[in-house]
């Protein structure tokens, strides 16, 4: 399990294939990458993420446990970006290492959906003519549903 | 007792501070927020509707109900938008 | 779409670095690595993988179409490879991109899902004392039905 | 009609060849099998379970009850094991 918070920008790649060899016995590896859109309209300046330093390490852990409790994972990592982005830029990745393509692929969605919604982010579009913080989207809260086993 | 108590996104820039420090008897994350907003105007402004904000005790996600005993820092904010 | 069958490896990291580069618009990309697994028992030496020249490369890109045709994809990447790999070897990789999360990982799951059913390779695993064609699993063939507008 | 008849993996292991040119009246894939299946005992073991094979007909997949007039190349081969 590896996690990391950082401002800095990472090298996908590179970090995408250092995963992938040390996935030991794995036969599949997913990954998922998030990039800055440009938006309709108005060009996005920067796309400005703040986090709650502490808390965020801490929510990022505690999902990726529940992904490894839940599925038979060679491995896990999350990168995450804070600071200020511009568009193309990656904001952040997970990957996941399994023996079977069904486990990498629901364990990365699952990373995914409840970083979404559970990991303490926040992001700000920054625009010539404005500046407004994301809006969480329902959609994402509901994407959790899949995962709550009394469904 | 003394907390910490921490505001994130639009929420701090309601309140106009990250971070201060609140003496409270309030028994639960719901009860302090009544606390909070007869500190002034922003304040009001931010906690307007507890349906869209979310709160954390010692950096874990609670509910409004959730009790403060104990607690070292108090954190407030707008649903996550990470990813 | 680019889709490539090859003997020789592939160079993972750098696929998947290019890739993301050129998903312009794109807000998620995903991506697939199918390794060779060692078995348990007698150590696999070798994993040879037979194809059919010709239908492969229709194959791919039939498979790769109905997913463009499906999701709003900005691109879509298959190599797969033939011939002799060792355990840990790359064998194969898909990638998505798209502006929704959910379009990218389905698309993938879904080119995973029919290469793995649809495309004509066969794989046999050599080991010091037997060679043996790997059978197609069940499972296989039933992860197609989650495509099925019929079900 | 003349076809050229392919053989993958363990089919082409039993059958002998990779390839071979076919000189035949049949109507359908499932026809040319019964054909092939007087060819020898290599033929008999590797159409010995049609459901556990599959066919193809100008290098796209079919059904053995797909006609063969106008092929070119008939393909026969196991259940696939890509990814």
């Amino acid at each position: 399990m590896d996690i990391r918070v950082q401002e800095a920008p990472f090298d996908f790649g590179a970090e995408a294939q250092a995963f992938s060899d040390a996935q030991a016995g794995a036969g599949a590896i997913v990954t998922f990458t998030g990039l800055v859109r440009d938006l309709p309209g108005t060009p996005l300046e920067v796309m400005e993420i703040e986090h709650y330093p502490g808390m965020t390490e801490k929510a990022l852990a505690k999902i990726a446990e529940d992904a490894q409790a839940r599925w038979e994972l060679s491995g896990c990592l999350i990168i995450h970006r804070y600071g200020k982005m511009r568009p193309g830029d990656q904001i952040m990745m997970v990957a996941t290492g399994s023996k079977h393509r069904k486990d990498a692929f629901e364990a990365a969605e699952f990373l995914m959906d409840y970083l979404k919604s559970r990991a303490p982010f926040w992001k700000r579009e920054v625009t010539s003519d404005n500046t407004s913080w994301v809006a969480s989207k329902a959609e994402d809260e509901d994407a959790l549903t899949r995962w709550d086993p009394n469904q | 007792m003394a907390l910490d108590v921490l505001y994130f996104a639009w929420l701090r820039e309601h309140v106009g501070v990250p971070r201060e420090r609140v003496e409270t008897d309030a028994a639960t994350a719901g009860d302090l927020v009544k606390e909070l907003l007869a500190k002034g105007e922003g304040y009001e402004t931010a906690f307007a509707d507890l349906t869209s904000l979310r709160v954390a005790i010692d950096q874990e996600l609670v509910e409004f109900d959730a009790p403060l005993a104990g607690a070292r820092e108090v954190a407030f904010f707008p649903p996550m938008t990470g990813g």
